[in-house]
């Protein structure tokens, strides 16, 4: 047994899910600010961002010293290189935090329109719920946990298509008017925070099987 | 700096993580002023029979780091290792120049007896080379001829328990040594090295003569091994100096006027360093393969 | 490169033939060695065997063939056997010792120590016996002793032992040295624990292949004084005979149970004792050959 | 062990005797030594083959009690044994008489003439074949064979042939072995070789030996014709010297009464040739006087 | 363990020896003075044999000595001419050669090329037996036995000659020059075989044409050795080959060599301190002479050889 | 020279190329169906995502045949980590083509606002500049071509704040709103574009000098 | 598929990029039905004095592909490899089971001549063993010794050209070829196996004594060789057999009931999938170095 390899491999995983870690807390410290209207922990936010990008930093460094180091292959191999497109996928969770962060910021004044918060609340668990699956059968190297990705997915998915319905309809009052345009970048946001976690599945799956796989592909819609 | 409230948050538990570990196992070394030196290299050279074979190198190496020393064959990576417990004393025509400081004493001041010296800097060679007694008397070799004798059976048990081979020589320490395969033969010289209790253990291409999974086994023995000792040691691989140094000396040949080649320093410095970003040219072309 | 379909099947018959006479030579070349030594053993066996009895070893010379015997000459040759051994083997490992453990090679000194010794080797054994006669017997004053003779021997296959023993140390690796070297042994440590247990198989049958050869010379003692007619035991200092030249003086005499029968026997009893010698030799070697 | 001799009154005497010498007489010597050991139990000598120039030289630096000799001292031997301050006695233990042999296939010669022997035997001889002996002898390749150069039986056998010691042609096979003289003869139809008596008796049946006319007609050798002198030129005495020194310690005193008193019986044993009676009253009456000097 | 509380202070005196070494020393002292032994062997050798060579030369001219063709010290007139025994000692030693040369080393071939490894192991030894003999017995054999034989197969050679002295020393060498050469040719890499053999040689090519060549140096120090013991050999031409000096180079006639003559002479009854006495000590000298110079050369030509391939 | 790691290393540079060519003809395609509202050209690009995501597959496996074979050390791995980010940002500018693509498709019956086709033309030429440059400097291993992106990011930037502004300005008429909604997230599918082309610049400045930088950090805007 | 009409678009250019290029030098391999077999082995087991040392080996080796043998120490690469140029046949005791079909005529059929399979089948060694000779004798020694005369300087000289030494060489053909550093020797020993045109070359870790430069240098000329060769090679290095391997063969040891071992063929597959996605788990464990 290589005990270096393994050290740093676990290294790598730990800081992973260290950063994922710090990913969710954005997410829930980013609706939050969200729900309650609060551009200073929407300010807050932005600059844990640091936080996460740091972790960020710190996996490609490993990575890249890994690589250097330790010449993996197979399994090893798919796991750093899986390591790599899940750092990937957390940085810019944690990038669509910010910017839903910055939109909030933009627009506190507005009353919101509380269907549409409920339906970023549920949005912003269920996206939670999937990094947190992610996350775990990445960990666990849990095929099918990383394939029930796909029906989370589908709710967000849901979700964020009945959020772009409502603010159609909302219509009329310009501030409310601006509010949806930026509204329905938030949406979009969350609705990839999904498509990111289920990007992380599919590196799991990649991991575990050694295949390139698209668990949906946006060119080909089932 | 984390000023979202954690209260408000129900702690987020993922499986296998533990962060601390993380924090810990952080793979920055020491600052510089916060390493020991142990060997204090000041514009060492070496020549044999006048030809310098190695040239003003100055570098310090640090306690309870593994060290690595790589570079194409010839640039005098064994010549400079064998400087540290005198091993050069033995080849006739081979003459020092240059300081190296001991825990800031001169290793080759006046009064300083080589056979100390070999007892505090043990070193390991390329090829397995167990003497052709008993695994135990093997062990016991270097107590006895230094006259430690006490205890030799707890002595010999240790030097073997550290170099992770009791187990699969405990029950025939009397056997000859030479009835073992070729990695424990290594691990055996290495438990040899280990009973007389050096502070520093140099390796000359330890793993060179062997097969991958017994590199495999002395890479390991290296890592756990660096928690008590100082490990200098000379490799060939660069992947093996990669995976198992702290910190990696690059040398290089020149051509002097008439075709003399002499080995100089190129490079020194933590090993991620140097296989990631070297900051020589050099350093870069060896360890790319595109040397020559 | 085109496919290759066919045509793996000899095309060479005169290589093939070639090999065969080749062959038919190299076991020819064995088979004189042989025959010769067959043809010898039988003729001796056949003319002396049944002298071969307890008279021949326990009684003196006489003058009457029946009750002639070889005590005195067997004794001295055992004698000389066990001096030889204790002078050249401590004589020979020490000069051997010196030239490769010791000297500096490049010392002019050494190098004409070394070519002195292949020389001595060359010359011939009858000059011995001059410089027997010249220094020891006369010289020395030490007169035509057994002593004496067993000097003049240990001369003669001192060379001999100092080459085998040469060989034998060279031998040892010099990797096991390094190893030695480097647990802090002194040179003599080193020497003694290391090289010198692991040179004893070839040291030994090196030895003794010399000792068995000086064991059948006749010319030097001779020349020193060996005589033909010893009634009595041998001791150190004083009067000896040994069977080469017993079986030399028989050799001569006129009378054919001299000459032909007892002669044999004696040939067959010193034919004993040296294949003993060689038997020994081979056992040793076959018992502590080793493989590095 | 056989019991002492009877007859022999002499009390046992103990001590060392060394001797050293011509190997033609050291057999001689170890007869005698075996026989007085016998008697004497506490008596030991010891016999060494050193050649008589060897022995000589032994002698005279006081090494050894006896010299054996096949040949008078030489003058230059003696100068040493003098100068070294050694004074011995000679004694005249044996007879021997050289033979001059044939291969057995030699049909045609049966006696040689001394001169006939010069020609042969001499410098410079240019006698290759049988027929340039004597005319009526076949032309057969005549080989030589004598013993070694250094040996008291070549200095012997040039002076009564050639005239003077140690002339001799070269051009023969020379070895100090006799038996191997006795090969070189026996297998060579032209052969012709010399040596001690007792090798031809030995080898009676494998060679022949030729008379050999001295003057007084043909005569073979053998123990009569050596003892009444008819056998000439070629009957040659056999010495012991005897240091006089050594002479005053009783074993070595005894030891040459024991040689002169059975010294027939020893010649035999040794294939020499006794004692005339001559000869032996003459021993007899050095050693008394000996003995009263000492 | 690393003494981890050690200062450097205590390392300090630690790395000086705790007291002088004074056995090793000594010891260094002993071992030279062994090596010294044979440099008095070699000084006892000079001395014995030249102090009265050189008294020799004070009376006989050495370009006589050395151009002479008629060696007859001990005859009267004398004559010294070395030639005859310098011949005699070339020829033996060359029919002994010519046997030992070739078929050692087909012995060894053999053995390292051909025979299985068991065979090898018990051929090798009792060859060896060979060589432990006595040589007077070799004598007796060539004499008593071989010179017969030739008589048989219907060589006009005499009783005595060179031939038969030759031959059975060279059948004595056999084994000198067959367990030399073969540890020479175990030597070699099994890499060169299988390189030569994975070409596509034969058995036979892979012997003569890789093995042997690169064993060259160990097989001429084999054969220099087997010369030297074929020169300074005794026993065997003193009682096979016939004392006549004969300078005409014919093995089928008896021949004197140097040796023969030195111990014939040593054990005869020359006086000692005549003229004649003295040739042994000019004949020694020679000898050694002539052995010193071979050796010198060979040492030159192996090392000639190992630069080569080594 | 280890001729198969230089082999290994120009064949995945070239496919990366191809990858980044196609990527620009499914930027000029899914335009010209924007500018030509044409149904049929936008179903094409969407097609056409198959190529390059051929290509992406392509360059995967070949990194990852390439660490696990090579051992790449230093500025060769720098390269082939580059190549995994230029790769997935090149999907990913695909990726946000097809997203064009169906968003044009949704709307296509909406008579335009000419104004802003101009400005989706004057951000798509823009994008296909910074993919280009990004591209060639990574190539020539040009540290101040790639930090020349941030300049031009900062152009469709500003022309992407304008459709917002403009966008938001639009106001009443329903099925423009809807236009409108769909628009600004073209917007900011063509910003991303952008973006992503700047991501692929950093990779060569990380190339280049070993260092890991973000030439803009969204937390910490200039 | 692409009806993004090209007409529409100004072509892109990006500079360094050759699209054709790319699409020749696709990394996939040609399918199976399309590539050449040059050994075809069908149950193949080797055994030495009747231990099974390899068992039941069937795989195909193709032409103008380095096929590479990986497996732990003493599974048997070796052996298997040396019954490819019946090398097997030098050791006593050694017998093969099974079959290898050489362009499907079978290698160890009655009548079929070693030399001649030699001849075409050629061999490179772990050690470079340039023989003692001249670099010239050395190339020129297969082609004497097969009786390929004619032209041989033109022959010399295309083999060194072939093996990438020509230039290093050429001034000096006549030195020993020992003069050489082991790198030009491994490359020379290479060049006297081409010089007798074989088909096929067998190597058995040729670049295992040889340093980092050395080996680079010998990887790249087996790059090279494989557009005219074929070539098999057993490593040590995985790294290597990765990198220079079309396919890849892993062996591995079982166990039989008293503790014999014995080798078998555990994977055996294009060399990509060896190393990213083995099939076996026990391929994988020893890729990823987690063996034993
Ligand atoms: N005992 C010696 N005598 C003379 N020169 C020597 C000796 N040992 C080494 N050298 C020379 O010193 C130089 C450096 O040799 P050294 O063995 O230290 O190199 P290295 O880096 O260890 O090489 P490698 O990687 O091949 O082991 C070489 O040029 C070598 O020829
Ligand atoms: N000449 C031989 N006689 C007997 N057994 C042998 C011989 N050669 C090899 N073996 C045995 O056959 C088995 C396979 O050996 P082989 O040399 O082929 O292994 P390998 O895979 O090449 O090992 P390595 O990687 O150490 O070179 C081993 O168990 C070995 O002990
Ligand atoms: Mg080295
Ligand atoms: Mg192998
Ligand atoms: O031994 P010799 O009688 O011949 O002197």
């Amino acid at each position: 047994m290589r005990i270096g390899l393994q050290e740093d491999l676990d290294t790598l995983q730990a800081t992973l899910l260290d950063e994922g870690e710090l990913c969710i807390r954005s997410l829930r410290g980013v609706m939050q600010a969200v729900r309650e209207r609060d551009p200073e922990l929407a300010d807050e936010v932005i600059a844990f961002d640091d936080e996460v990008d740091s972790r960020y930093m710190a996996v490609a460094q490993e990575v890249e010293s890994l690589l250097a180091r330790q010449t993996p292959v197979a399994s090893d191999l798919r796991f750093v290189l899986a390591a790599i497109h899940i750092n990937l996928a957390l940085e810019r969770v944690a990038d669509l935090c910010v910017t839903i962060a910055k939109l909030t910021k933009l627009v506190y004044e507005v009353s919101p329109d509380v269907k549409l918060i409920e339906a970023f609340e549920e949005m912003a668990s269920r996206g939670e719920e999937m990094l947190r699956v992610s996350l775990d059968s990445f960990v666990k190297r849990d095929l099918a946990g990383a394939e029930s990705l796909v029906d989370l997915d589908e709710l967000i998915d849901r979700a964020n298509r009945r959020v772009v319905q409502h603010l159609m309809a909302l219509g009329g009052n310009p501030s409310l008017r601006e509010w949806g345009l930026r509204m329905i970048v938030v949406s979009r946001c969350l609705e990839r925070i999904g498509d990111h976690a289920v990007d992380i599945g599919e590196q799991t799956a990649y991991l575990v099987t050694g295949e390139f796989r698209e668990f949906t592909d946006a060119s080909h819609p089932d | 700096m984390v000023t979202v409230p954690e209260s408000q948050t129900v702690p987020v538990t993922l499986p296998g993580v533990n962060v601390d570990a993380v924090a810990e196992r952080g793979r920055p070394l020491p600052a510089r002023e916060l390493r020991e030196v142990v060997f204090d290299v000041q514009g060492l050279g070496v020549s044999y029979s006048g030809n310098m074979a190695l040239q003003d190198v100055s570098l310090e190496v640090y306690r309870n780091f593994v060290t690595a020393f790589i570079g194409p064959s010839g640039c005098g990576k064994s010549t400079f290792i064998r400087c540290f417990n005198h091993m050069n004393a033995l080849i006739p025509g081979a003459r020092i120049h240059g300081r190296i400081l001991y825990h800031e004493q001169d290793l080759y001041g006046t009064d300083v007896d080589p056979v100390e010296v070999r007892k505090r800097i043990g070193m390991v060679f390329q090829k397995p080379n167990p003497f052709p007694k008993s695994i135990y008397d093997n062990v016991a070799f270097g107590p006895r001829v230094l006259g430690m004798t006490d205890g030799l059976d707890e002595r010999v048990e240790r030097a073997l328990h550290q170099a992770a081979l009791w187990d699969e020589v405990k029950d025939r320490l009397k056997a000859s040594a030479l009835g073992l395969s070729g990695g424990q033969q290594q691990r055996l010289c290495i438990a040899r090295c280990l009973a007389v209790e050096p502070e520093v253990i140099l390796m000359d291409e330890p793993a060179s003569a062997l097969d991958p999974i017994a590199t495999t086994r002395i890479e390991d023995l290296m890592h756990e091994l660096k928690r008590d000792y100082t490990i200098i040691v000379v490799t060939h691989n660069m992947q093996q100096a990669a995976r198992v140094a702290d910190m990696t000396a690059f040398f290089s040949v020149t051509r002097g006027g008439e075709g003399q080649r002499t080995g100089i320093l190129i490079e020194y410095d933590a090993t991620d360093k140097i296989f990631t970003q070297p900051s020589d040219k050099r350093t870069e072309d060896y360890v790319t393969g595109r040397f020559g | 490169m085109s496919a290759v379909s066919a045509g793996l099947r000899s095309s060479r018959r005169r290589g093939v033939w070639a090999g065969r006479l080749f062959m038919a030579f190299l076991l020819l070349s064995l088979a004189i060695g042989f025959a010769t030594l067959l043809t010898l053993v039988v003729q001796v066996v056949f003319k002396g065997v049944e002298w071969v009895d307890l008279v021949l070893l326990l009684e003196p010379p006489s003058a009457d063939p029946q009750i002639a015997g070889a005590r005195p000459a067997i004794l001295a040759t055992i004698y000389l056997g066990v001096l030889l051994l204790a002078l050249t083997v401590p004589l020979g490992v020490g000069t051997a010792i010196y030239l490769e453990e010791y000297a500096n090679r490049n010392r002019w000194y050494n190098r004409l120590l070394e070519i002195n010794i292949q020389n001595l080797a060359a010359v011939p054994s009858i000059v011995y016996g001059i410089l027997g006669l010249a220094f020891l017997v006369r010289g020395l004053g030490l007169g035509r002793v057994l002593l004496a003779g067993a000097m003049i021997l240990t001369l003669l296959v001192l060379p001999t032992v100092i080459i085998a023993a040469r060989e034998a140390i060279r031998a040892v690796p010099d990797s096991i040295r390094q190893g030695a070297y480097a647990l802090g042994a002194t040179r003599w440590q080193v020497v003694w624990r290391q090289v010198l247990p692991a040179a004893v198989p070839g040291i030994a049958t090196g030895s003794i292949l010399a000792l068995s050869r000086a064991l059948g010379e006749t010319a030097p003692l001779l020349l020193v004084g060996a005589l033909t007619y010893v009634s009595f035991n041998p001791t150190l200092l004083g009067d000896f005979t040994a069977l080469p030249v017993q079986i030399y003086q028989w050799v001569a005499r006129p009378q054919p149970e001299f000459r032909d029968t007892l002669a044999a026997s004696g040939i067959i009893v010193l034919l004993v004792i040296l294949l003993a010698m060689n038997a020994l030799a081979i056992w040793l070697r076959n018992r502590y050959e080793r493989r590095w | 062990k056989p019991a002492t001799p009877a007859g022999t009154a002499v009390p046992q005497v103990a001590g060392r005797i060394e001797s050293d010498g011509s190997s033609t007489v050291g057999p001689y010597t170890q007869a005698a030594a075996e026989g007085f050991e016998r008697a004497n139990s506490g008596a030991k000598v010891v016999v060494g083959i050193s050649g008589t120039g060897g022995g000589f030289e032994r002698f005279c630096k006081g090494e050894t009690d006896l010299a054996n000799a096949s040949r008078p001292i030489k003058y230059t031997e003696a100068v040493k044994c003098q100068q070294a301050g050694i004074r011995y006695i000679q004694f005249l233990v044996a007879n021997d008489g050289l033979s001059v042999v044939v291969n057995r296939a030699n049909t045609w010669a049966t006696c040689l003439t001394v001169d006939e022997l010069k020609r042969i035997w001499d410098k410079g001889s240019k006698v290759d074949s049988w027929k340039d002996v004597r005319p009526q002898f076949p032309d057969v390749k005549l080989k030589l064979y004598g013993p070694g150069t250094d040996s008291g039986t070549f200095d012997f056998f040039t002076e009564k042939i050639n005239g003077r010691s140690k002339q001799s042609r070269s051009d023969y096979t020379a070895s100090e072995d006799d038996n191997v003289l006795v090969r070189g003869v026996q297998g060579d139809q032209g052969a012709m070789g010399y040596f001690g008596y007792s090798y031809y008796v030995e080898n009676k049946s494998k060679l022949k030996v030729l008379r050999i006319n001295g003057g007084g007609g043909c005569v073979a050798p053998s123990v009569r014709a050596v003892q009444n002198r008819t056998y000439r030129p070629l009957s040659r005495p056999l010495f012991i010297y005897v240091k006089r020194e050594s002479f005053r310690r009783p074993v070595v005193a005894a030891f040459i009464r024991y040689v002169i008193e059975n010294e027939a019986k020893i010649a035999t044993k040794a294939d020499f040739i006794a004692l005339t009676k001559a000869q032996l009253a003459k021993a007899k009456r050095q050693y008394n006087t000996a003995i009263r000097n000492r | 363990m690393a003494t981890g509380e050690a200062t450097a202070a205590d390392q300090r005196i630690a790395l000086r020896a705790p007291r002088r070494r004074w056995g090793e020393d000594v010891i260094k002292g002993a071992l030279a003075l062994c090596a010294l032994l044979s440099v008095a062997t070699t000084i006892g050798i000079v001395a014995a044999l030249f102090l009265p060579a050189f008294e020799f030369f004070e009376e006989i001219s050495i370009v006589d000595f050395i151009t002479g063709t008629n060696w007859a010290p001990l005859f009267a007139p004398s004559s010294f001419g070395v030639l005859p025994l310098v011949a005699g000692t070339l020829l033996v030693t060359a029919i002994a050669c010519a046997v030992c040369m070739p078929f050692g080393l087909g012995a060894a071939i053999y053995l390292s090329e051909y025979a299985r490894a068991r065979t090898r192991k018990s051929v090798k030894p009792a060859l060896e037996v060979l060589a432990g003999i006595p040589t007077v017995v070799y004598g007796y054999f060539a004499l008593t036995f071989v010179g017969p034989r030739l008589q048989d197969l219907g060589l006009p050679v005499g009783v005595f000659s060179a031939l038969s002295a030759g031959l059975v020393m060279g059948v004595m060498l056999i084994p000198t020059v067959a367990s030399v050469s073969e540890d020479a040719m175990s030597a070699v890499p099994r890499d060169l075989r299988d390189g030569a053999y994975a070409l596509g040689s034969t058995r036979l090519q892979v012997a003569t044409r890789i093995v042997v060549p690169a064993a060259v140096s160990g097989i001429i120090a084999s054969y220099v050795l087997a010369i030297s013991r074929a020169v300074g050999e005794t026993m065997i031409v003193l009682i096979a080959a016939g004392g006549q000096p004969n300078l005409a180079w014919n093995p089928l006639e008896a021949v004197q060599t140097m040796t023969a003559f030195v111990a014939a002479t040593g054990q005869g009854d020359t006086p000692t301190g005549s003229i004649e006495y003295k040739t042994i000590f000019a004949v020694g000298a020679t000898l050694f002479v002539m052995t010193f110079v071979m050796n010198l050369l060979s040492i030159r030509l192996v090392r000639r050889f190992r630069e080569v391939y080594e």
